[in-house]
């Protein structure tokens, strides 16, 4: 039996070894971005203007500014097919890579969760902007992770906040509903809406929709008896055309749908057009704007035929939130070299120093061209998130409208429980917190 | 009541749903004994080609109108779909006559990885419109006999009328036409059909050809339901239990198994789910097979088997 | 040439009793032995043990328990991610609820946890058969799903539902290096592998093979239907359940119950075929062929220089993939465990063909 | 023959009624069979033959009537039971494990007398600690002996599957003496086989009932072979008995001759 195993062990031995050459191939001054995709598979139609975002700023910054101090990026694309086994193998491919993986952008929990476990013992930065572990805010205990921008209880927090203006003020004997994708991604928010509901007095009731969702039809003609005030909708992929098609065909009313940002892209709602109308979404970024970033993309990248997807892509919320992912992670490498050495290609290590230390401030996101796009942000050693602003953005059966100002989410039901999390985390996994 | 009445409705307008894609599965294993797991796929591809063709023709032939453009479209996904049978005859079935249906079950499984790759490779696998002009919006009817009325929606009820049709339609072919004959003269016997000399190959392609257009139609209803993209391949999960339920060789099984399976996840989910947390409506579907087949081993309508030494 | 059986004569039924009956087999297991435990280790890059070795270890082993049920007692299950998944949970649960419990305990409660799910499920298959059980095992894995998702309890009231464990250690040595896991998983493997040949080669695997090749038969020379069926569903899970612990501690390390969906068990279903059913070998074969098919499929663009986009060449790898398991089932229905005994029958006789 | 051998009754088959459905298989079946005699039960195709060791065996649940084996009384049989009382079976179109070597086939026909336990199997060793291996040792030296006996010792290891029809019939017969079966029932062990293999099947079974006085209820359409070998034989046609005796009365039963001659015109 063992024999076989052997042949395993040879045939991978040869493989690995061959892939080892395009490391090899790697100069000096380059910095290598690993970037994880899932162009294919449930989630395609989200992960294809992602992972196009991603791309492309990296090539906008090597074709405008020719690198990061003159070290040019280079990336390579791994398809994880949003599965989390074939996740790991694209992460322990790409770790080693040049001077060492800059950061993973996962794009998915469960690989979140499946890379955090190693990250701490490779030391490479795990960045889950908007989505990961919303413990992992806690820098003493996650040191590798960077759940930037937000995380599924700052949006929660901050739908309450924009239901409670739209309601005066009040929850109080409100009923509000969370439909949610049946998995961890969809679980993450409950705990903070069960403080929320405690405190702001208002009926929490949960709806799991079995992943993939194409049939939701149970669901709908609950809420439809049951009448809840509001819906929040934590759903992925084809459960988000599947939903809003079962609230229209229940006459539920859109304009009372909340959706979380992955569940907010121009593909979610376009084909549905006037029967979305009304569609609430929560954005990490002031998607509906467009900004000098998107006109040089265009200037130096697709102008030039170099674009990674097609130009009318450009501008989509998902493509631009891929692009600003990258922009962050270039900003860590930059504030890296900043302190390491300008011009230097950097170890994992050193960027996640970037990481720790960005400061994203408003003059500086102008002159990037996201001054439109976003706010500014800040982390620290003890805070991996930095400052987390969102607003709501409504489909009007054509495109998406900002409704709201910035929001950030309310910290007195934040920190206690990232504290409690993450140091049950830390428990579990025998972590010894840093001191920050 | 009326909303009891409201969630049976509901059940049965899915269960339709789900027949039709059991009806392509039934179909295949009567005539060819392949389970095919590829069913899915094939929805899929079927769905993806219905979509971008509609997209594309119009602009090659450069006229804009809707109608035209689906009916173009339709048949093109069509004849893909009887490439596809006749291409899967070729290169696979041909060669596995007689292998272990286990075998023949992991085979449609490698076929549809091939179909969800060449789907998406030809086609694209971000999200596609088909828009046949189903109508979205709800009705209610019944006002006066319960307060709120029952709230009914359009889109299904087009929906089952098609899948309906369509079974019809199928049923027909089989009755009445010589092919038809031939089909369950092939299902009740390969050998002997074929020693009065009905070429099982071109019989399969023909059966292949009807499963595919069966997970054509299946795809436009979901497609212009939910739009075109990857998940809708995973359509095929809520058919495998209507399929046990009614009996593999069974069409009235398929159609039966189905109404049963919508209605009994949809009773459950809402009448069970709150107490036992919710989202229980896929396994269930799947424990009230198991518990038809304890009692009927060979589901509803499939033929029972005697041992014989 | 050198491979030959002749001069070898056997004295005693236990000579011809044994695992490996020619003496050049025998010489070539020590060898391997020796590659497998002491030159991989040393040799192998961190990515062939975290991306390949690991995993092709666990899933042989998932494989092996599959195959008991499937390929020598014949009773087809889908549902094989369900029973990897109780014995993951089950496992992480011993491991954080009871204080100092050893590692390998859990891992073996794992097992002993998917054995019960198994047996409970197995009992169907005393009354439906073939394709029927098939799909009816879905609901092991649907309920499952359902299960350690929606039951607070087997994730530790974990607010997502999602999992992670903690360093591996057994007394008091962790295994933390690539090398170190891969030696762990290869030792279990080892373990529970030869207990299944064992099984297989003894009464109890005649009896698997009886109800098999011919239930009927079977009964009539006093093999119990229900006992067979039922141990083989019983063993089969234990082994499939070890290979879950394992690939949540050892291989994800932390997981959420997707990583045991229905995709991991066509995949596994998938090993035992090619592979072949009924024959351990056959499920390292199939499962060496499952985990290295994709990743060179995956690198030749790279290789060739090929400027392939990513969803293209994820797009042909899928269609590659398809097309090959295809060709495998029409040339060799029987498995690559098929194939590589027939060369072994042709070099034992080479260089003349009978 | 053997008959000056046999002894008292040990198989009574009482009014066994048996019906799939509407269609009737058996109607009111009794016969006997004594210890150490060959009883044949014979009859045209669909006469129920089958059916009637089906229901002996317990792989059949009659309808009506009672089985009577060494005295205890049965309803209806339960295969497990049948088997550990001792009676052995092969069948019409070879039950054979066909996946299986000659060697295993045999071996599980000796699984009944296995004690070991499923994981003393599992940990069995070279040493023989546990005794799984003694076990199998043992087992496997009374098989060796019946391979012998059929001189299929060439084809030991291959699979049954790939066997000639007349060695498979021998398989057949080697897997039910492998459980020293008291009665032997055997389903038309000649059928489709030539003079010689007939000859040897028949010496095959004489030699069974000689050395080891096992008692054999034997299916047989050649009739040469089953006046030659039975000392007694049922006649069964459409699930009817129509003749019961000594190959000589049965020779000259009306019933019996009317049966064949309607049989073959």
């Amino acid at each position: 039996m063992k024999f076989q195993m052997q042949c395993a062990a040879m045939a991978m031995a040869v493989a690995s070894a061959v892939g080892g050459m395009s490391i090899a191939s790697a100069q000096t001054a380059e910095q290598f971005v690993p970037l994880l995709v899932y162009r294919t598979g449930q989630f395609a139609p989200l992960g294809i203007p992602w992972a196009d975002g991603k791309q492309d700023y990296l090539k906008l910054v090597n074709a405008r500014d020719g690198g990061v101090n003159g070290v040019k990026l280079t990336y390579e694309e791994c398809e994880t097919a949003y599965d989390a086994a074939k996740g790991v193998e694209c992460y322990e491919r790409l770790k080693g890579k040049g001077s060492g993986a800059s950061g993973f952008d996962t794009q998915s929990t469960g690989i979140t969760f499946a890379v955090t476990d190693k990250a701490f013992v490779d030391k490479v930065v795990v960045e889950t902007p908007g989505y990961g572990l919303s413990q992992s805010v806690d820098g003493t205990v996650f040191e590798w992770n960077f759940p930037l921008l937000g995380t599924y209880w700052t949006a929660a927090d901050v739908m309450i906040q924009d239901i409670t203006k739209k309601e005066k003020g009040s929850l109080k004997g409100k009923k509000i509903a969370l439909v949610y994708h049946d998995s961890p991604y969809g679980k993450e928010p409950i705990p903070l809406l069960q403080k929320r509901a405690a405190a702001d007095g208002f009926e929490l009731s949960l709806f799991p929709v079995t992943p993939p969702g194409v049939e939701q039809k149970s669901t709908w003609l609950q809420i439809r008896q049951q009448k809840p005030d509001y819906v929040l909708f934590w759903s992925a992929g084809v459960m988000t055309p599947a939903g809003i098609r079962e609230a229209q065909a229940s006459g539920y009313p859109r304009e009372k749908l909340y959706a979380i940002w992955w569940a907010g892209s121009d593909h979610d709602v376009k084909d549905i057009g006037a029967g979305a109308k009304g569609y609430n979404a929560i954005t990490i970024h002031n998607s509906a704007a467009k900004d000098k970033v998107h006109d040089d993309l265009r200037k130096f990248v697709y102008d030039k035929g170099q674009g990674t997807g097609a130009p009318t892509g450009i501008g989509s919320l998902a493509h631009t939130r891929g692009m600003m992912i990258s922009m962050l992670q270039v900003e860590a490498i930059r504030a890296a070299q900043d302190k390491y050495g300008k011009g230097k290609p950097l170890t994992p290590e050193q960027v996640r120093w970037g990481f720790e230390n960005l400061d994203l401030s408003a003059d500086k996101l102008k002159a990037l061209g996201f001054g439109e796009v976003m706010r500014p942000v800040k982390t620290s050693c003890a805070n991996h998130m930095g400052d987390d602003w969102a607003r709501i953005v409504q489909w009007d059966g054509g495109k998406w409208e900002v409704k709201s100002d910035w929001y950030q989410s309310d910290k007195k039901f934040i920190d206690p429980l990232v504290k409690e999390y993450a140091a049950k985390y830390a428990k579990d996994k025998n972590i010894k917190t840093r001191a920050c | 009541m009326g909303f009891f009445l409201e969630t049976v409705f509901g059940g049965l307008m899915a269960g339709m749903l789900y027949a039709l894609v059991a009806l392509g599965f039934v179909l295949i294993f009567k005539a060819s004994g392949v389970f095919n797991f590829a069913q899915g796929a094939m929805v899929l591809f079927a769905a993806l080609a219905m979509a971008r063709f509609s997209e594309w023709i119009p602009r090659w032939l450069g006229f804009d109108s809707l109608l035209l453009a689906n009916l173009l479209a339709f048949v093109a996904a069509g004849a893909c779909m009887v490439a596809v049978a006749w291409l899967v005859e070729r290169l696979a079935l041909r060669h596995l006559v007689n292998q272990e249906g286990i075998t023949l079950l992991m085979a449609t499984l490698g076929i549809a990885h091939v179909l969800d790759g060449a789907g998406q490779l030809l086609f694209g696998s971000a999200t596609y419109k088909i828009d046949v002009g189903m109508p979205k919006d709800p009705f209610i009817v019944l006002e006066n006999t319960f307060e709120g009325g029952l709230l009914l929606s359009k889109e299904d009820l087009y929906a089952a009328v098609a899948a309906g049709a369509l079974v019809a339609l199928l049923t027909l072919f089989f009755q009445k036409t010589r092919t038809g004959r031939a089909l369950r003269a092939v299902a009740d016997d390969h050998q002997a059909a074929q020693s009065i000399g009905i070429p099982l190959g071109r019989i399969w392609v023909i059966v292949w050809s009807v499963g595919g257009l069966v997970a054509l139609v299946a795809g436009v209803i979901w497609g212009s339901k939910l739009g075109v993209q990857f998940s809708i391949s995973l359509v095929a999960l809520k058919a495998f239990p209507v399929v046990i339920l009614g009996g593999l060789t069974s069409v009235p099984g398929a159609i039966l198994g189905g109404l049963i399976i919508g209605v009994g996840e949809k009773l459950s989910e809402i009448y069970l789910g709150p107490f036992l947390g919710g989202g229980i409506e896929n396994w269930f579907a799947y424990a009230l097979a198991l518990a038809v087949l304890l009692i009927r081993p060979q589901g509803l309508f499939g033929d029972k088997i005697i041992d014989r030494v | 040439m050198f491979y030959r059986e002749n001069g070898q004569f056997k004295s005693s039924y236990r000579a011809d009793l044994g695992l490996f009956p020619i003496a050049q087999d025998r010489w070539a297991m020590v060898a391997l032995a020796v590659v497998a435990f002491v030159a991989v280790p040393l040799l192998a890059s961190d990515y062939a043990f975290r991306a390949v070795l690991i995993p092709f270890l666990i899933l042989s082993l998932a494989a092996v328990g599959l195959n008991i049920l499937v390929g020598y007692c014949g009773q087809i299950s889908l549902g094989t991610g369900a029973f990897m998944a109780i014995g993951a949970y089950a496992a992480y649960n011993l491991q954080v609820r009871i204080e100092g419990m050893p590692l390998l305990l859990s891992i073996l409660g794992g097992g002993l946890a998917a054995t019960v799910l198994g047996v409970l499920f197995g009992i169907p298959s005393l009354r439906i058969r073939g394709l029927y059980l098939a799909v009816a095992t879905l609901a092991a894995q649907f309920f499952t799903d359902w299960f350690t998702n929606r039951v607070k309890w087997v994730t530790n009231d974990s607010s997502s539902g999602s999992v992670s464990v903690n360093s591996l250690q057994i007394l008091g040595y962790s295994f933390t290096s690539p090398a170190e896991r891969y030696l762990l998983c290869l030792a279990l493997v080892v373990v529970f592998g030869l207990l299944a040949k064992n099984l297989v080669r003894g009464a109890i695997g005649r009896e698997w093979m009886a109800i098999r090749d011919m239930d009927v038969a079977a009964a009539v020379i006093g093999i119990r239907p229900v006992y067979a069926k039922l141990t083989a569903f019983a063993v089969s899970s234990f082994i499939v359940g070890i290979a879950g612990a394992l690939w949540g501690f050892v291989h994800l390390g932390a997981w959420e119950p997707a990583a045991f969906g229905i995709d991991k068990s066509l995949q596994l279903l998938f090993m035992i075929i090619i592979g072949g059913l009924g024959s351990i070998a056959g499920a390292f074969f199939g499962a060496a062929f499952i985990v290295l098919l994709p990743l060179l499929l995956n690198h030749v663009p790279h290789w060739l220089g090929l400027p392939l986009s990513t969803a293209t060449a994820s797009h042909l790898e899928h269609m590659i993939f398809g097309a090959l398991i295809v060709f495998f089932l029409i040339v060799e229905p029987h498995g690559l465990a098929k194939l590589w005994s027939t060369a072994r029958q042709k070099l034992r006789l080479w260089p003349f063909p009978h | 023959m053997s008959a000056r051998r046999t002894g008292d009754v040990i198989l009574d088959v009482r009014n066994i009624s048996l019906g799939f459905g509407g269609v009737k298989a058996l109607t009111d079946i009794s016969f006997d069979v004594r210890e150490h005699e060959v009883r044949a039960i014979i009859g045209p195709n669909g006469a129920g033959k089958s059916s009637m060791l089906n229901c002996i065996n317990g792989v059949y649940a009659p309808q009506q009537g009672a089985i009577t084996f060494r005295g205890k009384t049965f309803r209806h049989m339960n295969s497990r039971q049948v088997a550990e009382m001792g009676v052995a079976r092969t069948f019409q179109n070879l039950a054979l494990f066909k996946g299986m070597s000659v060697l295993d086939n045999l071996m599980a026909g000796r699984n009944l007398k296995m004690r070991s336990g499923i994981l003393a199997q599992a940990f069995r060793n070279p040493f023989g600690w546990g005794g799984a291996e003694r076990e199998e040792i043992a087992q496997r030296e009374v098989v060796e002996r019946i391979i012998d006996f059929l001189e299929i010792q060439p084809q030991r290891k291959t699979p049954v599957g790939q066997l000639p029809y007349g060695l498979q019939k021998r398989v057949d017969l080697g897997r039910a003496l492998a459980m020293e079966p008291q009665v032997l029932l055997l389903d038309e062990p000649m059928a489709g086989m030539n003079v010689e293999e007939k000859q040897d099947m028949s010496r095959f079974i004489l030699d069974v009932n000689d050395e080891f006085g096992t008692t054999i209820v034997l299916i047989e359409h050649d009739m040469g072979v089953v006046m030659d070998i039975s000392d007694r034989i049922v006649v069964l046609d459409y699930g009817k008995k129509i003749g019961d005796g000594t190959p000589d009365e049965v020779r000259n039963n009306e019933d019996v001759i009317r049966a064949y001659l309607g049989a073959e015109h």
